[in-house]
């Protein structure tokens, strides 16, 4: 007998009774034909599914966090106990969507929270409650600017998140979108004077991340100058918006980014999560559940899932998105870590993260490396290695270093270079002993 | 109160390491740096924890009691899989690191992706997906390449039977796919008649899930798949409903070409208040060059992730899906075996069956017969006595203890309520679940002012979601 | 519904490994074989989650919300020390391990008691007992084998205030004492002329809580040490207010010779509904010898426990003590530090005198002037004035949201409620608090029968325990 | 600033103001000597602390459980995680004693289960709702058997656990009591013939333990006979009583025993819990605190504190015991370790254990070494070892076994001889690999 089914003998007769069959077999008459048996193992005991999925964790090796030099996306940051310790509360967890809101007030107002909170973050009027992650949020403000603007070219930056892009031509495949990349200047800038000459009647959207891939904090003033009635898309990262105005204020139409940063462990890339920003005049355009506030029958606050009409439940074929299943759990945990950072905390660990990404810069451009460009960053930049890269990068990872990210992975023309993450869980000894390594003929 | 409110200027619940290097002044042109400092909550750490643990007990949850969302199977959720989910070897490991070092978490896709196959009676499969309607997505751009690659252009319509989940229209759409929908016979199942004048040379596909809505089996399916294949378009399966056929019936054998899975149904995966979830897509072999990448692959002794598909679709996320659903839904897997998989479905069957005979004796069933994981209930003839909707007894559910089920869903029975008690569920939940619902039809002939006004026991009463939705407010206003 | 009744024969939660030996069948004599198998309710694992849950949601506890009771000092209990005390290095090891192998475990202990030595001005301490009381029970054996070894045999008496908890005069009893009782001053501080009418050489010892329980730092302490080392007895301090004065002076400072500390108060452990606590007890130099075994020491790099203490007064309890616990307050102390612990004590005194004010407009304080950590209320002239009890307000006080601050203790004052709101809660709770205990006492005056018959809105009325205790059923009769 | 304290400087000015004073010194004018300052170290970032606990952890060998052949009080079992789950629940940990009934319904009621579940197991009427551990447990009952009978001599069995001897010592030093020790026959059992010599007038109560130290199961049949008119105390352990009669079947006075195998991790000895259970007519002489079944004014079922006038809240110097804190998280988590286990879950640890135990002892045979008791045991049993077996000892815990432990630490008469001990967790291999170790020449 299996843990989890409650069924005795004596019951299934009982119930067999009530609806009038003999055997549990008689409920699948309706099958048409016999199906072969199902070729699993046979079930385990937990003490045993304990045991074998602890040595199958051992299999993977975890770097201390003071030598993970790797962003790209997902980043290692501290995750005080407390917000694993809320967000794993069971109510949470085990909650279904909140499609009866009388009994879902804890998981209405934990989203309707996060929602202004990302909305402070980005500088924008209304958030969503959350997407699946930053790649597929890019993806649907894409589709979402082509709802809005009716035309067909999106104007894409090439120090946008690769994976991201890919995900945007796939989900763009069967719509009437064309994408043109954008090149970067040799400050790791969106090429201004490219995009403007890219710009034409058929454009919908200008698509940039702040700050980009390469690490660089593009100038998002200007580009919004030069993108002028376009649809402007800003990928964004929570903590450097601590220390950078963000998109908001300069007129970004959609932001979208990664909220894995706050309070999510690395997890292998997933799940994260998904934030989702956008103009009020917008809103009826924008994918995802909106939650908002309402009276209930005696005057009380409480809150609701808005805007329904928007979603599949009822338009079907027409919904501004398919997106039913989100991510609400992560966005409720990334709530709870900005409660706890609150303001000082989030500019704490951008300013510690700064200090410690340039601080490595400094060491590497003492040991003689360049950096592959000159515009300013956060905590992220690419620097020129050895040659070979690649096979350094191996061999400090067997060393218990996860070094900056060989770069040709995804562009080719960046041979032997390498894209360097700080933040504030790197030591000073971690940073020098990474220079240190770098600078020696180790391979 | 909300969070803001209970903010204090200067409370702090976090303190970082002492510095050892010395700050470097961030330097960004003026016009980037941020000019007014971030208006998040300023808190203690007991703050925080009080707030959220108020939160938390105005939730309803599995953990606390009955949920019988028809089409949602809330099962239980093991803590087994939560404890495994939070080993430091799976949560503390980035998507970059080299595959060599990642063998225990490939393996467990890789492992996965094999169970899963093998449920459905797919060849390959990708875990990628972060969730149903993400499946239906990918799946419905498998489609798409398919036929493009044989270049059959004329292919833009998707078949969708009016029974079917509402993200199933809206993901086809998003494939680039005509939605046409088919009619349900008055046994609420696909009328073979109807789906043979559709069928074209410009159908893609048709989207089916077997059990459908109704909970009722699509008796006719290996007809079904035949006339589909004949006119040269694939089946689709949503796996919204698999919880009822594990171990009796796979999908591949009934004929379908591409399946998606909810790990976070039918695999015990929690729902976490709507996500993440896993919407694994399996496919059979002649199409498997369009899945996304990577695929998970196994070499002698090794596994690794494939990226070389020059025909994939490409990518419908970041990194490798949500690899922490997987786990569980592998625990679970590896738990419950095979015996263990064919018994949850047969209970819940079981469940559904007896749940249904004991409300058929007070309320009218919307289809006859045996049900499979599920059934709906007619409400019209309720309503229409009493002057009680059917959201007003979702109401007064909710003042029992209980969750209420799906409500006005599917479209295609007015006034309904779908009902879906899964297997872990006891006979003592069941019986108490239909006296209630009993005992709420004569509070509708007798007192019905209590069920319109209700819920009376819940934090806050009936929510006004017409203003909410005309007048919204999307954020609080921050001072 | 009890656990009990939920209960299905043939149910189960429980799997063990499939069985590699063959079974032995037990042969015991046949009269000792078990005749009945154990009545213990058989249950699915998601019928036992969901009635632990149930259960857990009628508790009030300090992540709901303020609890004032006085003399518990129930603090925010981190959550950090929680994860700390589950890691596997501390909880899979066995007492008798070579203790060369737990080095870690032994660190802690070592590290712990030279903290709390310092705290509290002591030269040595035992981390065994298991709670405050268990702690007096340790600390007054101490005093009956320190006056043995001197072969003053005539010493009988244990001095206790009559304002002392009431562990410490059964503490006393059990290890031997008679109890002598001193009166209070009517300021609420120890009588000091009676205090020397009652020194002779038949006194043992005075126990002694600082501040004490009317939240009163005893300021004529050096005093009152002086003249009971006179007399050649032994000055005791009960830990449990402690928290009032970390960083601002020792116990032994103050001239103490034995402390016993509660670290499920003062050092943030949390309380479990009742315990696990701990209550070390910290001696002066000259009283080490007779500490429980094993005493941990440090020889070079090497922790080690000493059990080689030939005039120990034993031991009292098995192995080391609560080690988890004293694991939580070690992790406490590292946190907050020297700085942190000072500020603690602060701003427990800052609270309690704020909310004091607070209070002082509408209920009589028993005391004047400054308090410490905590204050009582003197609630006898409102008890005149309206006929509703202090039981009856402290009812009244859970229909709001809140814990009813500690009743009728200490019992020097009548009709009493002893208030200690501890560091970690802040201003606007406090606020909210008076404003609550101002409307009762408004609601007293008009509307009694509110207040009489509380509480109204937890999840039992007011319970029957006169007929509980008068007939009392101590278990549930199983069938 | 701290996390966990509130306070604002500007708060604190505002409080102050109200208070009537300038500054927060003025909080302790009335403490008379100015005190040194706290020599300790400044207060760490939870970071910080975690990565120096977890060092400090890894500092302690932790031994896989099959590997684990040594019981004596504290016993390696298999936990299922939802233990840990539920008995982690904040509602629990962080409650206090349930002194306002209404809003500790939780608590109460799992206390009221947990009584209820130790009366079954031990077969008596009335137990408590926990003690600290085993063997203060017993030290109470000894000291209650004193109230009971007013008689001075207590004969304790030397097969009961030396600790809880040693611990029965302190308790009783300043009482009027008396103890002798009841030596062990040659099947390892209380030797009832000097049992009934050492009976005299003034005799107050026996002690045996049941299974006992030695592994042994003393006929508790003949012992009541033997020790007619005596209060019979019997320290036992759970999960053998799913397989033998309970004491109170034999007529015992008072059972006591530790709780930790009933869901409870080793803990290097603490917290565990104690058990306590008597005959309802001595109820009023038990220590501890008793929770009963009552009404509210609405006549709804609820759960009190009962007996209260035996606790010393009220009884002061009088009180039945000093007992107040006690490990109520500790005796839920037995109930709720219980209730996963039920009935057929506690008799199958019990065989397996058996089973376990006795191959184990089948082996030892088989290679030669001796049992130095022929009396029927359960998991537990006394095997004559080679000559220095604490190096032995010593050197198989460096290879990763805690070997049975070497019995000479508190028996001289038992020179070379160990306790060994199998539980559920050890497997064919660990008990075959154990005993081919012994049978070689590894010193």
């Amino acid at each position: 007998m299996n843990p989890y089914i409650p069924h005795t003998e004596d019951e299934i007769r009982q119930m067999l009774e009530v609806i009038g069959i003999e055997t549990v077999e008689e409920l699948y008459r309706d099958i048409p034909v016999t199906s072969k048996n199902l070729n699993l193992p046979d079930g385990l005991d937990e003490f045993t599914v304990v045991s074998k999925l602890k040595n199958l964790s051992l299999k993977n090796m975890v770097i201390e966090k003071p030598n993970i030099f790797m962003g790209a996306g997902v980043y290692a940051h501290y995750i005080p106990q407390i917000v694993k310790f809320l967000s794993s509360r069971p109510e949470f967890v085990t909650a279904y969507t909140p499609y009866q809101a009388e009994v879902s007030q804890g998981t209405l107002q934990a989203l309707f929270e996060y929602q202004t909170m990302v909305c402070e973050l980005t500088g924008m009027e209304v958030a969503n409650s959350s997407m699946y992650d930053g790649a597929s949020a890019l993806a649907e403000a894409v589709l979402m600017a082509h709802r809005i603007s009716n035309k067909r070219k999106v104007l894409i930056s090439r120090a946008v998140h690769p994976e991201y892009i890919q995900t945007c031509y796939t989900y763009a495949t069967a719509q009437d979108i064309e994408f043109e990349t954008v090149p970067v200047t040799k400050s790791g800038m969106t090429d201004l004077a490219v995009l403007k000459k890219l710009i034409d009647d058929d454009t919908s959207a200008v698509v940039v991340q702040y700050p980009n891939f390469f690490g660089i904090v593009e100038d998002l003033k200007m580009i919004r100058e030069y993108a002028d009635g376009l649809v402007l898309i800003v990928v964004t990262e929570p903590f450097a918006l601590s220390l950078l105005e963000p998109p908001g204020s300069f007129g970004a139409d959609i932001v979208v980014g990664e909220g894995q940063p706050l309070g999510v462990s690395m997890n292998y890339g997933g799940p994260g999560v998904g934030f989702f920003a956008t103009l009020e005049k917008y809103v009826r355009k924008m994918p995802g559940r909106l939650i908002g506030e309402t009276k209930d029958s005696e005057e009380k606050t409480g809150y609701v899932m808005i805007l329904q009409t928007r979603e599949q439940h009822i338009r079907r074929e027409k919904a501004t998105s398919n997106i039913c299943t989100n991510h609400a759990l992560m966005a409720v945990t990334n709530a709870i870590f900005m409660s706890i950072l609150g303001p000082q905390g989030m500019r704490e660990v951008a300013e510690r993260s700064y200090t410690n990404a340039h601080y490595l810069a400094k060491k590497l451009l003492e040991s003689g490396f360049e950096l592959v460009f000159d515009g300013p960053f956060y905590n992220e930049f690419i620097v020129r290695m050895r040659s070979e890269y690649d096979k350094i990068w191996r061999k400090l990872f067997n060393n218990g270093i996860l070094a900056p990210l060989p770069l040709e992975w995804y562009y080719s023309e960046f041979k032997d270079c390498a894209l360097a993450c700080a933040t504030e869980v790197n030591t000073k000894e971690s940073i020098e002993k990474l220079v240190d390594l770098l600078g020696r003929d180790i391979v | 109160m909300i969070i803001f409110e209970k903010s204090v200027p200067g409370r702090k619940a976090y303190r970082l390491p002492d510095e050892e290097l010395q700050r470097i002044d961030p330097v960004f042109p003026e016009h980037l740096k941020r000019t007014r400092p971030l208006r998040l909550p300023e808190l203690s750490e007991p703050d925080v924890v009080r707030h959220y643990t108020a939160l938390a007990e105005k939730n309803y949850s599995v953990d606390k009691g009955f949920y019988p969302l028809g089409s949602c199977t809330m099962k239980y959720n093991p803590k087994l899989n939560e404890y495994v989910a939070g080993l430091e070897g799976f949560t503390d490991i980035h998507p970059y690191q080299p595959w060599e070092s990642v063998q225990g978490a490939l393996q467990v896709m890789y492992e996965l992706k094999e169970f899963l196959c093998e449920i459905t009676g797919m060849d390959e499969m990708t875990l990628q997906p972060a969730a149903g309607a993400h499946g239906e997505l990918t799946g419905m751009l498998i489609v798409r390449a398919y036929h493009l690659s044989r270049n059959d252009k004329k292919r833009h319509v998707a078949l969708v039977p009016d029974s079917a989940h509402g993200t199933n229209p809206a993901s086809a759409a998003m494939a680039g796919f005509d939605v046409v929908e088919i009619k349900s016979t008055e046994d609420g199942l696909v009328d073979l008649e109807q789906l043979e004048n559709h069928l074209n040379d410009e159908i893609a596909v048709l989207m089916l899930t077997n059990p459908n809505t109704l909970g009722l089996f699509e008796k006719d399916i290996v007809k079904i798949a035949e006339k589909v294949h004949q006119a040269g378009a694939l089946l689709y399966y949503d796996g919204a409903n698999l919880n009822a056929i594990m171990g009796k019936i796979k999908p591949g054998e009934m004929g379908f070409d591409i399946v998606h899975l909810n790990l976070h149904k039918t695999f015990s995966a929690p729902h976490g208040m709507g996500g993440p979830g896993s919407g694994p897509v399996g496919v059979k072999a002649f199409l498997s060059e369009f899945l996304p990448i990577p695929i998970i692959r196994k070499d002698g002794d090794k596994y690794y992730p494939d990226f070389k598909l020059p025909n994939s679709i490409g990518r419908t996320r970041s990194f490798y899906g949500n690899f922490l659903v997987l786990l569980k839904a592998y625990v679970y897997i590896l738990s419950m075996g095979k015996d263990g998989l064919t018994r949850a479905s047969e209970m819940a069957v079981l469940n559904a069956n007896y749940l249904r005979s004991l409300i058929s004796k007070f309320l009218k069933i919307a289809s006859p017969g045996i049900c499979m994981h599920e059934f709906v209930v007619d409400g019209s003839q309720f309503v229409k006595e009493t002057g009680v909707k059917i959201l007003d007894v979702a109401k007064r559910i909710l003042d029992y203890g209980l969750h209420a089920p799906t409500v006005y869903f599917p479209l295609i029975v007015h006034e309904d309520m779908m009902i879906e008690p899964t297997e872990t569920e006891n006979k003592n939940t069941l019986d108490y679940f239909a006296k209630v619902l009993e005992k709420i039809v004569e509070e509708a002939k007798k007192t019905p002012e209590v069920v319109k006004t209700a819920p009376h026991t819940t934090p806050v009463k009936r929510l006004d979601d017409i203003t909410a939705t005309k007048k919204p407010v999307y954020r609080y206003r921050l001072s």
